[in-house]
């Protein structure tokens, strides 16, 4: 057993490394399109968050549909943060690894707080309050005005005429607009090393007494606090954990692009319900499954700009369709006897 | 003084008295039942012994420590373990890594030695295997080691339950019907199992069951429940032959 | 190029199930090492792939400009985006047929980005990769402002029909058909303070929205430097703007003789009925998004009745260019084209203004294209179907007149 | 005054919020999943009665009873093609994908369909609004329509269940499936009957909503299906009574929150409150508590 973890580990991050050999070699070749150039940071940034959401389904047990505002909390911080220190920090690589270590802790934080009230809470009432949390945090980002001049800060959950800033003064985050002018410092090296980094952290925590710990209390809560498992502390933990990746996600999410808005689109619930597609297609508990779910889902849509008006609809089939496939007893159970078919005819051959 | 001693607990669920005014006095390495018929409570003053439910009144000490009203997770830190009617088993997870789980509070290292792999870790993982394997052999899981506890025969799940309670170290151990769905070969290798468990480990043990065979076998002292009360309590022998007990068991 | 798609699709699939089926438990631990290999293999095939796409864009015809659009036209801005598709396409079309830009002949690809910046940004990358040149794009704000910084970086003359914030034209290269924010907010401030319109004011206005809230923010602003009283001023979001009862009854309550609504039609036609419903009969006055009213499907226009709105266009103007445009817009998709397909239309053919002024031609590099026409643009004057006269800062923003409807037995009459 | 006022349109934009969570309700209750495909089934109903009543003229009755049968037939083949299959999946997750998908895929039909422009739907009914108080206080038509109806679908849910032997099956496989289906009640067909019946009543919540609130585009349903689930589960989510009580709580909840705390925040409030009251009340208002037995 020991031996398997390591080597589904080792093979997870063999592919991350061979894909993004891969991915170098055909952007030095110049062979990559522009397309997928532009690609190549939304997907670290969501299978960032897809990792992140499976410790929180497939480990801890407990089902957010508010990873999305998670991700949110760590983008506008890391933004925000970024946007305040740019004339200060000159290092765009400094400045850019602070705003990392902060949009994840901001997240962490949040989802440390969230947590304590509402891990009490079973099931699909705690996907539920999730989802309210994500709603609420990006109706506060939307009438939220953040300011600075001479006089110092300037706070607002009202409009940007409130802030009252004097003449040159700047502001920050300007309600629904949000932030704009984050640098530009996210790039496909920065997100790849991003996802190792979380595959490392996920698979060694989840293969661990922490780890044990906390999938006791997903397989079986009261038998976990008979053997004097502190349920509250593990449950914390993995929570904490999970939303911090999903901040990080946020930061690398926020620096990719030049302006920052939290719309229903990329904030709202869609978004978390999106980042569970990735991990229940990918397969619930297992991260190279939803690494590579994050990346086919993130393309597909990307891959039928040809079909135009069709687009959409083709994809939302394809969506069920392949959950059909892959979680239908009657299709798994098809699949198996293929599988079965194959092996029979290797092994004659 | 005994090891365990029980005052006059009770608990009603929605006005219904499930248990009343029950005590017992467990000395320490005895081998001590609890019987009754279905419906009487013993399940009920397990989890009230175990912190599940809190007493209504009534008290509860292990070893001198007054654990009345505490929750289970602090009732196992101060020393009682348990296996449930219904196994509860980490099932997507292997039988060592069931164990490993009890010895959580034994073995320690930091999340970060964990997630790192420091050398902590590593020397600390390499004992709680060690010390989980001695505990499998003591039930003969040795073999199915890597093997999903889901996926273990039912006699064995049992086992495993009893391997996993002992990994916290317990002072008493609360066995909950182990018997139950085995058949006379695995149940008196259970028997000899239980027997080893107190000699060699100096284990104190209370047990439902409802296996007369089993409980005449190795218990040395009863409790009968009947509708939440005490009928009767005292040596093996005399509760057996107790008329009332008889009474309550065959009916009328 | 739709083919290609297909190809790369169904190969994208195929490996893709091939490796879910390989990675299902039975087989896990014999075949993960095929999985492994596979993975790569689907990786590499899948961007090789498309890299081959990518490779089309150096045989772009010398002969033909190519020109993008970007917008929603999927997702609930749907609406926005595909108005301005079709009128673009009208408008390639036509010069098409008249012989081109100098010419040459034009072609038109849009994408959608369903209202996501970062999906935008993607539309803006997959139309690169198509061999864009010129983009005229996008139609919404927050993705403009994305996909601004992105043109910037290649030097691409990009003019947008209808993202109105200031941000959006912080780049030389970008330029702007619509009024900016801040310019309609001040605009309305000063046509109200002007024609004495009202002296209780009530706003309502969206707080998730880019365009609402700056107009709010900047006629606010105007408005107390006027001496305009405002009495009630309440928001809505994105997620709840179906319900204006509250907002309205604030506004009542308050005494407002007239409400300033700075946001779309959509909502408007909910915030006229529910006004009629608890019988509030205040002035009207809304901004360019207000425009299409009158043409919404199903629309009782009496609701309508006596509302102002300042807008650069109107669908049913007298003059020809107006006429001949919305007839056959709705000839070609039957509806009646809205503001943002007005400022479309106009996009394209200010393109071709600048073309022709600097006498740009398609074989040169999308730097040189939009140097040259970056240049050009404050030199311009253009008549169109938004205004006549238009004429550009080197900033980007348009220079042209707010025209003051009022609306009277279901159609637009000028106010002045 | 003013607050009288805003709590008959708390009541009315809440009892439609009450009809969609029947809906969800019924169908969680029963199937135990979140059909996240609901409200896009109520955007459905609400084109079906447009396109039958404004534009083929007919009246309201049959308009009415079309889109009924229309979203019926819809939500049974949803259950049957896209959700039956996985009604055994390894987990429950599985199934609330799937319906997300069914979601896009329904939004993205009824774009093709009827395209992005909105559409302004017109009341079938035209009852003048009640003024009470000399004028001050305006009671719509819709408003009163919305109310009652609620309440009769409610009664009418109720004794259905009550009394009729397919509503004791729904009850029985809504307690413990394996159960009920060792007591020989159809489980397929009572699950399919719920989602007829929460289908049918998605067409009637789509027409109420588009009549109090006009304006109908392909994501109408969205924000209102999500909305409503949040006052089923606000209510206890399972409990038909819960549904009426959460929906008019919820649209309550709104409007003063809006009224008078922050028009800006309101839908900030209105989740902070489901969230306090499952704090408080981890079952909502009228569900069942949880109780496992060890």
């Amino acid at each position: 057993m020991k031996n398997k973890k390591l080597k589904n580990k080792i093979t997870t991050f063999l592919i991350v490394i061979a894909a993004y050999a891969i991915v170098e070699i055909l952007l030095l070749t110049g062979n990559m399109s522009s397309l997928l150039q532009g690609l190549l940071v939304p997907l670290c940034t969501y299978s960032l968050c897809a990792v992140g959401l499976n410790l929180c389904v497939g480990y801890l047990g407990e089902l957010s549909l508010g990873h999305a505002g998670f991700m949110c909390i760590g983008a506008f911080t890391g933004a925000f943060f970024s946007v305040t220190t740019a004339d200060v920090i000159q290092s765009d690589t400094v400045r850019f690894l602070l705003a990392l270590v902060i949009g994840t802790a901001c997240a962490a934080l949040f989802g440390f707080l969230i947590a304590i009230p509402v891990l009490r809470l079973n099931g699909d009432y705690l996907a539920i309050v999730t989802l309210a949390f994500g709603e609420i945090i990006k109706n506060v980002i939307n009438v939220l005005y953040v300011g600075k001049d001479s006089q110092g800060w300037h706070v607002s959950i009202n409009s940007q005429a409130e802030l009252g800033l004097e003449p040159g003064g700047v502001t920050y985050i300007n309600g629904a607009q949000g932030i704009t002018g984050t640098p530009h410092s996210s790039n496909f090296t920065i997100g790849v090393i991003l996802v190792l980094i979380a595959l490392f952290v996920v698979y060694n925590l989840t293969d661990s007494r922490t780890g044990r710990a906390i999938m006791s209390i997903r397989d079986n809560q009261i038998a976990a606090e008979s053997v004097g498992i502190n349920v509250k502390k593990y449950k914390l933990l993995g929570f904490t954990v999970s939303t911090a990746i999903a901040g990080t996600a946020g930061v690398l999410y926020a620096h990719n692009l030049s302006t920052l808005t939290a719309l229903p689109k990329n904030f709202g619930y869609n978004m978390s319900i999106m980042i569970l597609v990735f991990v229940v297609l990918g397969g619930i508990g297992n991260f190279r499954g939803s690494v590579i779910a994050a990346c086919i889902l993130t393309l597909l849509p990307e891959l039928l700009r040809g079909l135009s008006d069709y687009r959409m609809l083709i994809y939302a089939v394809v969506l069920i369709a392949m959950m059909l496939f892959n979680w239908a007893p009657d299709a798994i159970f098809f699949r198996e006897q293929i599988v079965a078919k194959f092996k029979k005819g290797g092994r004659e051959v | 003084m005994a090891l365990l001693t029980v005052k006059n607990i009770g608990i009603s669920f929605g006005g219904l008295r499930a248990v009343d005014k029950f005590s017992v006095e467990i000395e320490k390495n005895e081998l001590y039942g609890l019987i009754g018929p279905n419906g009487a409570g013993k399940t009920t003053v397990f989890n009230m012994l175990t912190g599940v439910y809190k007493p209504s009144d009534g008290s509860i000490m292990i070893d001198g420590v007054d654990i009345t009203g505490k929750s289970n997770i602090e009732v196992n830190q101060t020393g009682i373990a348990r296996t449930f009617q219904n196994i509860r088993l980490f099932k997507e997870q292997t039988v060592l890594d069931n164990v490993k789980i009890g010895l959580h509070n034994h073995y320690k290292y930091s999340t970060i030695d964990g997630v790192f792999r420091t050398p902590k870790y590593k020397k600390v993982e390499r004992e709680m295997d060690e010390r989980a394997m001695e505990l499998l052999k003591v039930f003969d899981l040795q073999d199915e080691a890597e093997v999903l506890s889901a996926n273990l025969p039912y006699g064995k799940q049992r086992k495993l339950e009893i391997a996993r309670a002992l990994a916290t170290e317990p002072k008493l151990l609360l066995l909950d019907e182990p018997a139950a769905g085995m058949n006379p070969k695995e149940t008196g290798e259970l028997m000899q199992t239980i027997r080893f468990l107190r000699d060699e480990f100096d284990m104190t043990i209370l047990l439902i069951e409802h296996d007369m065979k089993l409980v005449s076998g190795i218990c040395e002292r009863l409790t009968v429940l009947n509708f939440g009360e005490v009928l009767a309590a005292g040596s093996t022998s005399d509760v057996l032959n107790n008329p009332e007990v008889i009474k309550a068991y065959i009916g009328e | 190029m739709a083919f290609e798609n297909w190809m790369l699709l169904s190969r994208f699939l195929i490996q893709a199930s091939l490796l879910k089926l390989v990675t299902s438990k039975e087989v896990i631990i014999k075949k993960r090492v095929i999985s492994a290999v596979l993975a790569a293999a689907m990786v590499c095939g899948l961007l090789s792939g498309c890299g081959g796409n990518g490779g089309g864009k150096a045989s772009a015809d010398s002969d033909t400009f190519r020109i993008g659009g970007i917008g929603p036209v999927t997702g609930a801005a749907a609406i926005y985006g595909s108005a301005v598709r079709n009128a673009e396409q009208i408008a390639v079309d036509e010069i098409n047929e008249a012989g081109g830009i100098n010419g040459y002949q034009v072609s038109l690809q849009f994408e959608d980005d369903e209202h996501d910046a970062e999906k935008s940004v993607n539309a803006y990358n997959s139309l690169k990769d198509w061999g864009m040149q010129i983009l005229a794009g996008t139609v919404t704000t927050t993705p403009c402002i994305a996909v601004a910084d992105k043109t910037a970086a290649d030097g691409m003359f990009e003019i947008t029909p209808s993202a109105s914030s200031t941000d959006v034209i912080k780049n030389d290269n970008v330029f702007q058909v619509c009024f900016t924010d801040p310019n309609q907010g001040s605009a309305s401030a000063k046509y109200i303070s002007d024609k004495g319109l009202g002296s209780k004011i009530g706003i309502i206005y969206d707080s998730s929205d880019v365009y609402s809230s700056g107009i709010y923010a900047k006629f606010k602003e105007e408005a107390a430097s006027l001496g305009l009283e405002i009495v009630s001023e309440s928001a809505f979001t994105a997620d709840s703007n179906t319900d204006f009862s509250v907002q309205l009854q604030d506004a009542k309550d308050a005494g407002a003789d007239l409400m300033f609504l700075p946001f779309y039609y959509q909502q408007a036609a909910i915030v006229l009925k529910q006004a009629k419903d608890m019988g509030f009969a205040p002035a009207f006055f809304g901004v360019d998004g207000m425009d299409g009213i009158l043409t919404l499907e199903n629309f009782d226009t009496s609701l309508a009745e006596g509302v102002m709105l300042l807008t650069p266009f109107a669908a049913d103007a007298s003059d020809e260019k107006t006429q001949a445009f919305v007839a056959k817009y709705n000839e070609k998709y039957g509806e009646t084209p809205n503001q943002f397909a007005a400022d479309a239309y106009d996009a394209i053919y200010i393109i071709k203004a600048a073309i022709e002024s600097a006498n740009v031609t398609p074989d040169m590099s999308v730097e040189e294209i939009g140097t040259a026409l970056k240049g050009a643009m404050p030199s311009i004057s253009y008549d169109g179907l938004t205004g006549s006269g238009m004429k550009w800062e080197a900033t980007g923003e348009v220079n042209k007149d707010p025209k003051g409807v009022v609306i009277q037995n279901g159609v637009y009459v000028s106010i002045d | 005054m003013s607050f009288i006022m805003y709590l008959i349109n708390g009541i009315s934009l809440g009892s439609v919020y009450a009809i969609i969570a029947l809906g969800y309700t019924m169908v969680y209750g029963i199937a135990k999943m979140l059909n996240f495909a609901h409200g896009d089934v109520i955007m459905i109903g609400s084109y079906i009665s447009f396109v039958t009543f404004s534009q083929m003229g007919l009246g309201p009755v049959p308009s009415v009873v079309i889109s009924i049968i229309v979203c019926t037939a819809l939500g049974m083949i949803i259950e049957r093609v896209a959700y039956k299959p996985l009604r055994k999946a390894a987990s429950p997750l599985a199934v609330l994908i799937t319906a997300i998908g069914v979601s896009y895929l329904l939004q993205n039909i009824a774009l093709l369909v009827f395209g992005a422009n909105p559409i302004s739907y017109v009341s079938m009914l035209d009852i003048p609004p009640v003024k009470l108080a000399g004028g001050e206080l305006t009671i719509t038509g819709i408003t009163l329509v919305t109310i009652v109806l609620c309440l009769v679908i409610m009664a009418v849910l109720m004794i259905f269940i009550k009394k009729t032997k397919a509503g004791q099956a729904m009850l029985a496989v809504s307690e413990d499936k394996d159960a009920a289906q060792l007591m020989g009640v159809n489980v397929n067909g009572t699950i399919a009957l719920t989602f007829a019946i929460g289908s049918g009543l998605a067409a009637l919540a789509g027409i109420l909503l588009c009549s109090a609130y006009p304006t109908l585009t392909p994501y109408t349903g969205a924000m209102p299906g999500i909305k409503a689930f949040t006052a089923a589960v606000f209510g206890g989510i399972g409990s038909i009574p819960g549904a009426l009580v959460g929906g008019i709580l919820l649209g309550v909840i709104e409007i003063l929150g809006r009224a008078y705390i922050s028009s800006q925040l309101s839908d900030a409030i209105v989740f902070a409150v489901l969230i306090i009251v499952l704090l408080v009340k981890p079952t909502g208002i009228l569900g069942k508590p949880i109780f496992e037995k060890v």
